[in-house]
């Protein structure tokens, strides 16, 4: 069983220093994640949007930090809760909204939906559905990195949940075992569906997967998003430098349920308003004030631009034709 | 007869069993605390507590192994799979030990363990979650396949699944959980590998199970219109499987239409026409048709889903191609 | 020509295609310093050092997904399974990623990757060991499947596998490997998709593949001692598969005998079977028949595995029942 | 990859202390499975014996040592390489030598062969060939004790190369989250197949498994059998008095190839001799003598009772009928 000492996060440091220039566009991204899925929920409350919706609000600040830290070449693989991940990634609203209503113009043609946006164009390999799965394919991509000495290095985000499953267990392994420059981020949120944490860890502490491989790790709260910035950079370059992968466990909260069906009712109203109080968003917005002397203006300018490009992803899958062909690629030619 | 869900059908089957053998017990994803992703487990935990009704982490392999050692030394698992689709990562268990253990251990160990949960597309999940396996178990000796399109059948097959001494995998389909029927109230047992005429006829035979039944009762309706009457067998266990019932109504009807629900090759329809070609070659006045989804990884969009899934009209005009109405 | 062995066959035709092209490599258990747990690697490490030769710890979901997220940026992996019982805890990976990353990314990421190795019952390996699962592979849209019965079929198929773009389960036979025949020293590559015709006749077809073959060629010579002339089609690649290539044969001789050496139930040949009886159902005189290995988890000892086994006599007795002829 | 600190057994403990009464049963043990399974490779070479035969000489002091900690309702779960743990539980020399000749007599009547050996009489739960895939049926065995608060302990053997599958790796993370009774003894023998452990294994210590887990673990010697008897007997005690699972690993050397067709060709001879002047029979024995003032002349008794028990066996073997029934088993009326 988790010894009290596992199920602390340690040490808590105090955020980053805020750098204005640094911390406004990623101010811009999370915000502009946030919207998106707001709007994804009310279309799937219309109707718009079927099958599974899993939202990552509250989680924003980690896929935002993160990718941050990635030139445009480097590979993102992430799960079914992956809306945040692909836009950071650069994958525009438009496509991700129009993937979302099943529309040809989406960024899988519409043939994958919320749970399997793909972007070539941006070097996201991809959200997946079965728990585990990618993490092999993550440690794949990044073995070709290391075949042709390219200097890429891939990030594979998961949720606390999968990491007892034998596709992540195997994928870090493997990663550790061949030096794959690659760095896995599990998004602790908690929960796993309705499970809480101690009962599907018997520590409670993911990080310590790493031990029996000899995989650097780190572990630290995902409230901040200047301090997943940093503390993933310094796994980024491990992974550039010394092709090291390491695991990082990142400690944060889902607002919502699990999914769209989900009324979340296996946690307390209590815990849920203690955990909005580290609301990524609204945090960093609050810091850009108070230390960053951002003035309400300028922040008012991004809210309003957010506002604008999501409306005007939402319009344009609004209006973009069905998803038609989904027989040309079974097979390629 | 009161009226009662899919659902509710496989919840009071569990909890009968539950409450008769005080070695069944329940495992698997949010099956506890959660009531199961799909509700079907409803109360059991408050009924049986955390020892017999056990949430599991994410570790199908894992948990599906746990069922078959359980089982090993005498307790009767019932293993939830939130999906089939997750039964993947965990078939190595299921085909090299449940279903090889009696055998290679020269019958010394038995293995009554029940393998359970939802199959089959539900509406848009897209490709990775719309897969129906039924064809993979089926192929494997040592395992019984099951998969019940009924709330009665599914509550008596469910209950002989369980007490039966050998690993039965369970298919129930989400798009069924909600369908309703009438299911007695009292203890009734549905033997496995004993197939039902859902709708008798003369002109065709349609072979169906689980979910396809609804598509072919209401092909079964378009048809009768034009004065066409079509037999709806459902084998209801796949493996075994009755061929006998199926043979004797394509003897009688000399037509025979397969439908199911996933992908066509090696889709276990192709075993059904193997055998109905193999014992009524001279009766049969056409080929026999299969209806089957498209030969694709399903897409998510809600227009092409509808392409890909067979429909109503694919098996109207699969019994018109065998009857040379056009 | 050169006689050389399925084993070199496939050998050379992995040392050509890595000379070919850089970015194909080769991974698995053993396949290095061991130089192969059946040899088929020998050499291989030495002629291309570590980097593309990769030996891998005792993880085969892992190691196939590395092949896939490899082959999503543009490397050519042909992972090895040391056999294909061992695949199944692999299985998602090929099912649920490689199979589909193509369709569900809308077309931008394929996936050219071999997966490899020898499938069937070898020798006295018992349960564990002994399974033929085509019919899996053949189930699942995005999937190629291959399972050549000759040196020549082997190597050409093989290079064309490596060249394809798409994910192949190449399925050998242990029991092949030391089995010779020509093969040129030319690169040349055998189209999958396009069956074969082992041997001409005109009374019954036999269709088989991989080590089947083999069987059917000495059932062959047994009955034209009867004077009965088969004809025996290798599809070579299970999926796609030639279906005219058989139909046209069965048109022709009107009887059909196939012949697999896995369990009966959803094996590949039900398929092959509904196929011939959809498409030649007039000219059939007799249904279509099957030989299979027993419907049993394979036993150990030798007698029973022989009894287990599909034998000469069983396609003999099959092609003798097709023909009426008792 | 592996520190220098990981390589090491740490800390190469003295042997324990030779009480006679207590060792010349266990050397008994261990003679028997030599011999037994000499006269195995011999009957193989004649072809009397088919398919794959893995032979555990150099590794007896483990099966022997950690069973003879267990009573006979107690549970053992073994790999395909399990003779030795089939006899050390009590399946005798002719049920197991019969099944290897795939006689009506063996203890699988002839149909799981040398990988499968079971024997519900002795609670001796089977020899699996799917690398990992006995781990969680090892796990439910301990389950079932737990759900019936029977007792009863669990031991789960199983190599080093088969600490990385998924198999494996699930079922020790059940085990920990659920307290299960059993003790997952890792029968370290250098090599995996042809692969050396710094081939599979970022870290050569498997014990560290444990870390992730919470999960008590231990390390140790297999040379000396009394050793490891101590060292289980502490882990089956904790198991059984607080249902704690224990990863212990066992560093041991086989003999052999890694089966009958395996030349061995990947180790020096240096390493192979170096290794067999720690043979565990020949150590026993030496040590009984030197400090169990046992005399030549008992010595020599068991040895010539354990040559009568073999040539027994495998006159038994030979003379039973050949397995008939493979058609009774399939499914259980
Ligand atoms: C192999 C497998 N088993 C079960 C599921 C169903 N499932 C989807 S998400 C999920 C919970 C995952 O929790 P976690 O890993 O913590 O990620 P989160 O959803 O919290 O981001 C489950 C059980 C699945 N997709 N795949
Ligand atoms: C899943 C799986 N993959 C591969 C194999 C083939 N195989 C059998 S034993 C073995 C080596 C196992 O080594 P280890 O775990 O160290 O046990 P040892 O043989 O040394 O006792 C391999 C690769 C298998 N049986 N199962
Ligand atoms: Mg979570
Ligand atoms: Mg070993």
């Amino acid at each position: 069983m988790a010894s009290s000492a596992d199920v602390r996060v340690e040490p808590a440091t105090p955020p980053e220093p805020v750098i204005k220039e640094e911390l406004l566009p990623l101010f811009r991204q999370m915000l502009a994640i946030r919207r998106m899925e707001e709007a994804a929920a009310k279309a799937y409350a219309q109707g718009k949007i079927g099958g599974f919706l899993h939202l990552i609000i509250g989680q924003e600040a980690i896929c935002v930090g993160a990718i941050a830290c990635l030139p445009p070449n480097d590979y993102v693989v992430a799960t079914y809760r992956e809306h945040g991940h692909a836009y950071a990634k650069g994958v525009s609203a438009r496509a991700i909204m129009a993937e979302l209503y099943g529309k040809r113009t989406g960024a899988s043609k519409g043939l994958g939906g919320s749970m399997h946006i793909f972007d070539r164009e941006t070097n996201f390999l991809g959200g997946y559905a079965i728990v585990g799965g990618h993490v092999p394919i993550a440690a794949g991509a990044a073995f070709a990195s290391k075949y042709r000495s390219d200097k890429r290095v891939t990030l594979c985000f998961f949720g606390e949940g999968s990491a007892t499953i034998g596709g992540f267990q195997e994928g870090i392994a493997l990663a550790a075992l061949w030096n794959l420059p690659v760095v896995f981020i599990c998004e602790n949120n908690q929960y796993s569906m309705g499970t809480p944490l101690y009962r599907s860890l018997a520590v409670e502490d993911v990080s310590m997967r790493a031990l029996a491989h000899g995989m650097a790790r780190d572990r630290f709260d995902g409230d901040d998003v200047l301090r997943v910035k940093r503390r993933i950079q310094t796994a980024v370059d491990r992974a550039r430098e010394t092709g090291e992968p390491t695991l990082v466990e990142v400690r944060t909260y889902r607002f919502r349920g699990h999914s769209m069906s989900d009324p979340g009712l296996y946690r307390t109203r209590e815990e849920v308003v203690e955990w909005r109080t580290r609301d990524p968003v609204a945090f960093a917005r609050r810091r850009l004030v108070e230390e960053g002397s951002a003035s309400e203006e300028e922040l008012e300018e991004v809210e309003a631009s957010v506002k604008a490009e999501i409306a005007d992803a939402v319009r344009f899958a609004e209006e973009s034709a069905a998803a038609d062909d989904y027989l040309s690629y079974v097979y390629k030619e | 007869m009161p009226v009662i869900s899919y659902r509710e059908a496989l919840n009071h089957a569990i909890l009968e069993e539950m409450e008769r053998d005080p070695d069944v017990f329940l495992m698997g994803e949010e099956v506890g605390h959660y009531q199961g992703a799909y509700k079907v487990s409803q109360g059991l935990l408050q009924r049986f507590s955390e020892r017999r009704v056990v949430d599991t982490p994410i570790a199908e392999m894992g948990f599906a192994g746990v069922g078959v050692g359980a089982a090993m030394v005498g307790l009767r698992p019932i293993i939830e799979f939130m999906t089939f689709n997750f039964s993947l990562v965990a078939i190595d268990q299921i085909v090299n030990n449940a279903a090889k253990i009696y055998q290679m251990s020269g019958g010394q160990f038995h293995i009554p363990v029940v393998f359970r949960g939802p199959s089959g597309p539900a509406v848009q999940v897209a490709s990775q979650h719309s897969q129906a396996f039924e064809s993979f178990y089926c192929h494997v000796p040592g395992l019984k396949v099951v998969a019940p399109s009924t709330p009665y059948d599914a509550k008596g097959l469910l209950k002989a699944a369980i007490r039966d001494d050998n690993p039965v995998v369970f298919m129930e389909s989400e798009t069924l959980y909600n369908s309703t029927g009438e299911v007695p109230d009292e203890d009734y047992l549905i033997a496995l590998g004993v197939g039902d005429i859902k709708r008798a006829g003369e002109q065709v035979t349609l072979v169906a199970w689980s979910k396809m039944i609804e598509l072919c009762v209401e092909a079964s309706e378009v048809l009768a219109a034009d004065g066409i009457e079509a037999e709806i067998v459902d084998p209801r266990t796949l493996r075994p499987l009755d061929t006998e019932i199926i043979v004797n109504s394509v003897r009688k009807t000399g037509r025979c239409v397969i439908v199911e629900v996933g992908w066509p090759v090696c889709g276990f329809g192709a075993e059904i026409a193997y055998r109905v070609q193999r014992d009524c070659l001279d009766d049969l006045d056409a080929p026999v048709e299969r209806v089957t989804s498209d030969d694709v990884p399903m897409p998510y969009a809600a227009n092409l889903e509808n392409e890909v899934l067979p429909q109503v009209k694919d098996v109207v005009a699969a019994v018109r191609k065998v009857l040379y109405l056009e």
